[in-house]
C-alpha cells in the first residue's frame, strides 16, 4: 500500500493541527487569567440584558433553516466522489447524478413554495 | 379638507391609547425573586424598559425577545439604545432611549455673558458646527436689532453649505460602512478632509470652530481662499459623480434600501420631522426658501425632493442636495462682497482683531497700539465687551435655520442683562428620532439599522 | 421675517371663537405671541391645526423657561408654523410650581411626545394625557429638575485652592450702560 | 502601572533568561495590534474616525479594527464627555473587556469634564475607570491622539510612559 501519494496531505494535516494546538498552548500559558463576575456578564451593548424568549428556545424559523442547510450540504458531500471518477462514469454516473439532483430539487421546491424561504419581511 | 385627529393620533407613533392599556405592573408577590431583582435592575436601565418588558409578559408570548441595541453599538451613530422587541427577526415594537450624551449645554449657557454662547453652542450637533453657531448668533442678533455686513453674510453661507456638505458626506459613509459598503466610508471621510482642510484655513480648528460671532465674524478670511474653495469643489464633484456611480444602480445597495424604513408623509408631519426626511417624502419644505436669512434669497438653487419616502428616496435627496450645495457656494464665491466682517457698533462688534505675529496668532498690534495710545474711548468698549461682555434688550426670539438634519431652531430669551436668561435649541435629530419607532414596526433588524442611518441622528444634538 | 400682518386673519378669528381664551397678543421682532390660559389650550391647538385658514400642521419646538420672580413660575411656549401660509406663531402657557399641570398636546401633534417628556425633565412641569411621562434625558432616578433657576449649576469647585474662586457669574447688570 | 500590564502570566512560568526575552516578545506583540472597542460618545468620535480613516490611518500601528464588542478588544479610547447616565455603561464595557487592557481618555472631556462643569458631565473619566493616557485637545488632532497612541505602545513595551522613561535616562 504506497503511501507516497498520501504524504503531502498526511504532513499538512500535521501542521495544520500542530500550529493550532502549539498557539492555543502558548496563549494558555502567557495570557493573564483574571474572572470576574462582572467581566462574566452578559454583554449587551453596555445595559443590562434583557432576557431569551422566556422558554428559552428559539423560534421554528431557525430550525427551518439549518435544516434546509443540512440538506444542501449532503447533497454536495455527494457529488464530491463523482466528481473524481466523472471520466470514468460517462453517461452512466451522469444519469444516476442527475436524478439524484432532481429529487434534492423536488424537496427545494417544496420547501420554497412552503415559504420556508422567506423572513417574514413585512410586504 | 378637515383632518380628523383621531387618524392622525391613532396611528401615529405614540398611540396615546395604546400604551394606556396596559395591565396594571404586576403586584410584588406575584413577581417571584429573581423576576424581581431583575426587574429593579431593568427598571433603573429605563423607564421605557419597565414598560416594555411589562408588556411583553403581559402578552405571554413565549417567542418574544427584548433586545437591547443599547448605547455602545457600532450603528446608532453614536449612544442611541433602541430596545427592541423581536420575535425571531422580525422588529414587534422599538423603543428609543436617550439622554447618554447630556452635556447641560443649555444651562451651562445661563452663566456664560452672550459673547461666551457659541463656543458651547458649537459642540452640540458636532457635524454641523457652524449651522449652530449661525443659528445662535442670528437670533442673538435679531434681538439685539443688528444685522451682519454683507460679506460677514456671505463667508457664513459658504461655511454653512461647506459644512452641509461634510455632513452628508459623514453621512454617506457611516451609512455605506452598516449597509456593507465598507470602501463608502473611506472614500466618504477621504473627502471630508478636504473640505476640513479648508476650514482649517479659515478657522484655524477642523471641528468646533467658535468662528461665527454675534454681529459677524471673527476674523476676514485669509487671502488665496477663493481659489483653494473652487478646486476643492472640483474635486469634490468629480468624486460625488464617482459615488453616483458605485451606489445608485447597485442592486446590493437598492435591495437594502428600497422600500425600508417608509413613513408617510402625513405621520411625518404629525411627528415634527423636517429636513431631507421630510423632503424625500414630497414636501419641498426648507427653511432656506421659506425664511431666508444670511442673503440666501440672492443664491438661485432649488429644494430636491423625491417621492417614496423610504431609505434610497433619502439617499437620493441628500446626494441631490450635495450638488446644491455646490452650486451655492460657487455663486458665493461669484458674488462675495468686500467691506467688514464685523458691524461697526463699538459696544457689540468684538474689539479683538487677529494678526500673525513673531510668536504666532495673536492681537494685532495696531489694534493695541490703537486703544492702548489713541483713543480712551476704544480702550473703554475693548474692556467693557471682554469682560462684561453685550448686553443684550429683554424679549424672546425663535430663529430657525436649515441644518442639514432638517429645521435646527433657536428659542432664546433676554432679561435684558449679560447672560442669557434662556436658550432652547430645538434639534432636528431629536425630533426626527422619534420617528424610528414607527419605520422599523414590523421590519427585519437589519432594516432596522438602514431606517436609524437613513434618518441621520447626530447624538450630540439629540442629548444636548 | 414676515411682518405680523400676515397673522392679522388669525389672529382675528382667534380673538372672535376664544374671545376670552385669549389672555394678551405680544409682538416683538416680527413674532407674534399668544398666551393662553391651560384650560383651553388643546382645543385651541386642535383649531389652529385643522383650521383652513390657520393650517399650523408642525409644532416644530415646545420649550420651557423659568421665571422665578413671577408668581405662575413656570411656563411652556409652543413655536407653531404653517407650511400652506409660511408664518410662525408662538403659544405660550404659564403654570405655577405648586400646580405645575398643563394639558398634553401629543393628540394633536405626535411629535410633542419627547419634547414635553424633555420640559418635564428639566422643569417638572406635568403634562396630563401624556402616554409615557418619564424622564428623558436624565437618568430616571434622578433627583430634582436641572434647568430651573434655583437648582445649581452643579459640577465640580475648581481644584487650585490657591485663592477665593467666585462662585459662577450671576452678577446682573440690568441698569445704566446699556448696549443698545 | 495599570493592572493590565502588571500581573501578566509570566509569573507562572519558570524564570531564567527565558523570561525576560519572552517578557518583551509578549509586549511586543501586544504593544503591535492593539484592538480599540468602538467607545465613540461625542464629537471626539468624529475625530477618531477621522484618525482611522484613509489620511491618517491608524492601520499604520496595525489598529484600524475597531471591535464592536469589548470582548475581542483590549484598548478603550474614551472620545468624548462621559454623561452621568452613561457612566454605569462606560464601567460595564470596562469589565468586560479581558485582560490586558489599556484605556485612553481622548480629549479634555474624557480626561476632566473639559468646558461642561456642571451637573450633567463626570468629571474626568478616571473617576471611573483607571486611565493611562491623557489626550489633551477639544476635539485632539488625530496626529494628537496617534501620539497619544504611541505613548502607550512606549508604556506597553516599557511599563513607563515616554516622558517618565526620558526622565529615567537623564537621571543615569
Amino acid at each position: 500500500m504506497s503511501l507516497g501519494s498520501f504524504t503531502p496531505i498526511l504532513a499538512m494535516l500535521t501542521l495544520a493541527t500542530l500550529f493550532a494546538l502549539l498557539s492555543l498552548a502558548v496563549s494558555a500559558v502567557l495570557r493573564p487569567r483574571r474572572p470576574t463576575p462582572a467581566k462574566a456578564s452578559a454583554y449587551e451593548s453596555g445595559v443590562e440584558p434583557g432576557r431569551l424568549p422566556r422558554g428559552e428556545h428559539y423560534p421554528a424559523r431557525f430550525y427551518l433553516t439549518a435544516m434546509l442547510f443540512v440538506v444542501f450540504d449532503v447533497e454536495v458531500v455527494f457529488l464530491y466522489p463523482w466528481a473524481v471518477v466523472f471520466r470514468q462514469l460517462a453517461v452512466f454516473g451522469l444519469v444516476q447524478m442527475g436524478i439524484f439532483i432532481g429529487l434534492v430539487t423536488v424537496a427545494y421546491v417544496y420547501d420554497w413554495k412552503r415559504g420556508g424561504l422567506d423572513w417574514g419581511r413585512s410586504p | 379638507m378637515q383632518v380628523d385627529a383621531e387618524r392622525l393620533a391613532a396611528e401615529s407613533a405614540v398611540q396615546p391609547g395604546r400604551a394606556l392599556d396596559l395591565p396594571p405592573a404586576p403586584t410584588a408577590e406575584q413577581v417571584t425573586l429573581p423576576e424581581r431583582r431583575a426587574r429593579e435592575v431593568i427598571a433603573t436601565g429605563g423607564g421605557d424598559w419597565a414598560e416594555v418588558t411589562a408588556r411583553r409578559d403581559a402578552a405571554g408570548d413565549d417567542e418574544l425577545m427584548v433586545l437591547n441595541m443599547g448605547p455602545q453599538h457600532p450603528s446608532t451613530h453614536g449612544v442611541l439604545r433602541l430596545v427592541l422587541e423581536l420575535r425571531a427577526e422580525e422588529v414587534v415594537s422599538a423603543q428609543p432611549v436617550v439622554g447618554y450624551l447630556h452635556t447641560g449645554i443649555e444651562k451651562n449657557l445661563e452663566y456664560r455673558p452672550w459673547t461666551a454662547g457659541q463656543t458651547f453652542v458649537t459642540r452640540m450637533d458636532y457635524l454641523a458646527p457652524f449651522f449652530n453657531e449661525t443659528a445662535y448668533c442670528l437670533s442673538v442678533e435679531r434681538l439685539l436689532g443688528i444685522q451682519a455686513p454683507p460679506r460677514a453674510q456671505a463667508v457664513r453661507v459658504l461655511l454653512m453649505e461647506l459644512n452641509r456638505v461634510a455632513s452628508h458626506l459623514v453621512w454617506l459613509a457611516t451609512t455605506g460602512l452598516e449597509l456593507g459598503a465598507l470602501s463608502m466610508m473611506l472614500y466618504g471621510f477621504r473627502e471630508r478632509e478636504v473640505i476640513l482642510d479648508l476650514f482649517e484655513d479659515v478657522t484655524g480648528l477642523r471641528m468646533n470652530h467658535n468662528y461665527i460671532r454675534i454681529g459677524g465674524l471673527s476674523q476676514d478670511l485669509p487671502d488665496g481662499f477663493e481659489g483653494r474653495v473652487r478646486d476643492a469643489l472640483a474635486t469634490l464633484r468629480a468624486r460625488t459623480e464617482e459615488y453616483e456611480t458605485l451606489l445608485t444602480r447597485n442592486p446590493v445597495w437598492l435591495q437594502r434600501t428600497r422600500g425600508v424604513g417608509a413613513l408617510d408623509q402625513d405621520r411625518l408631519v404629525g411627528l415634527g420631522v423636517t429636513g431631507p426626511v421630510l423632503r424625500a417624502s414630497g414636501l419641498a419644505h426648507d427653511v432656506r426658501k421659506t425664511e431666508p436669512y444670511c442673503g440666501y434669497e440672492q443664491y438661485e438653487f432649488d429644494v430636491p425632493t423625491a417621492t417614496g419616502s423610504d431609505v434610497y428616496a433619502r439617499y437620493q435627496v441628500r446626494m441631490a442636495e450635495l450638488r446644491q450645495s455646490f452650486r451655492i457656494a460657487d455663486q458665493v464665491l461669484d458674488t462675495l462682497p468686500g467691506g467688514p466682517v464685523m458691524v461697526e457698533d463699538p459696544k457689540v462688534g468684538w474689539p479683538a482683531r487677529l494678526a500673525l505675529g513673531p510668536d504666532g496668532l495673536g492681537n494685532s498690534p495696531a489694534h493695541v497700539a490703537h486703544i492702548m495710545g489713541e483713543s480712551m474711548e476704544a480702550l473703554i468698549h475693548h474692556f467693557k465687551l471682554v469682560t462684561e461682555g453685550i448686553k443684550v434688550p429683554a424679549g424672546e426670539v425663535y430663529t430657525a435655520v436649515e441644518s442639514p438634519r432638517g429645521e435646527l431652531g433657536y428659542h432664546v430669551v433676554s432679561d435684558g442683562g449679560n447672560l442669557p436668561w434662556r436658550v432652547h435649541v430645538r434639534d432636528p435629530s431629536f425630533v426626527n428620532l422619534q420617528a424610528v419607532a414607527p419605520m422599523v414596526r414590523g421590519a427585519l433588524v437589519a432594516d432596522v439599522i438602514a431606517a436609524l442611518s437613513s434618518v441621520d441622528p447626530v447624538l450630540g444634538g439629540v442629548d444636548r | 421675517m414676515q411682518a405680523p400682518d400676515v397673522l392679522q386673519p388669525v389672529l382675528t378669528n382667534l380673538r372672535e371663537r376664544f374671545g376670552d381664551a385669549v389672555r394678551d397678543v405680544a409682538g416683538h421682532r416680527g413674532e407674534v405671541t399668544v398666551e393662553l390660559p391651560r384650560e383651553r389650550l388643546v382645543e385651541v391647538c386642535t383649531w389652529l391645526r385643522d383650521h383652513p385658514s390657520t393650517r399650523f400642521r408642525l409644532l416644530s419646538d415646545l420649550s420651557g423657561t423659568d421665571y422665578p420672580d413671577r408668581p405662575d413660575r413656570l411656563c411652556v411656549d409652543y413655536h407653531l408654523y404653517s407650511f400652506d401660509h409660511n408664518v410662525r406663531l408662538r403659544l405660550k402657557v404659564r403654570v405655577s410650581v405648586e400646580d405645575p399641570h398643563v394639558p398634553s398636546v401629543t393628540g394633536v401633534w405626535p411629535t410633542a411626545d419627547w419634547q414635553e417628556r424633555e420640559v418635564y425633565d428639566f422643569f417638572g412641569v406635568r403634562f396630563d394625557g401624556h402616554p409615557n411621562l418619564i424622564r428623558i434625558l436624565m437618568p430616571e432616578d434622578w433627583q430634582g429638575y436641572p434647568q430651573r433657576k434655583d437648582y445649581p449649576l452643579g459640577g465640580v469647585e475648581v481644584e487650585y485652592k490657591g485663592a477665593h474662586i467666585a462662585p459662577p457669574d450671576t452678577r446682573r447688570y440690568t441698569g445704566g450702560w446699556t448696549s443698545t | 502601572m495599570s493592572a493590565g500590564t502588571a500581573a501578566t502570566g509570566l509569573d507562572r512560568v519558570p524564570g531564567g533568561i527565558l523570561l525576560t526575552t519572552l517578557d518583551k516578545l509578549v509586549r511586543w506583540a501586544r504593544k503591535g495590534s492593539l484592538w480599540p472597542a468602538t467607545f465613540g460618545l461625542a464629537c471626539c468620535a468624529i475625530e477618531m474616525m477621522a484618525t482611522g480613516a484613509g489620511r491618517y490611518d491608524l492601520a499604520r500601528f496595525g489598529m484600524e479594527v475597531f471591535r464592536a464588542s469589548p470582548r475581542q478588544a483590549d484598548l478603550m479610547i474614551v472620545a468624548g464627555r462621559v454623561s452621568q447616565k452613561m457612566a454605569p455603561v462606560l464601567r460595564t464595557i470596562y469589565d468586560q473587556m479581558p485582560e490586558p487592557k489599556w484605556v485612553i481618555s481622548m480629549g479634555v472631556c474624557a480626561t476632566s469634564g473639559g468646558m461642561f462643569n456642571n451637573y450633567a458631565v463626570v468629571q474626568g473619566v478616571d473617576q471611573i475607570v483607571p486611565v493611562d493616557v491623557y489626550v489633551p485637545g477639544c476635539p485632539p488632532r488625530p496626529e494628537m491622539l496617534m501620539d497619544g497612541i504611541l505613548q502607550l505602545h512606549e508604556k506597553i513595551r516599557t511599563g513607563r510612559p515616554r516622558t517618565a522613561q526620558a526622565a529615567g535616562q537623564a537621571e543615569g
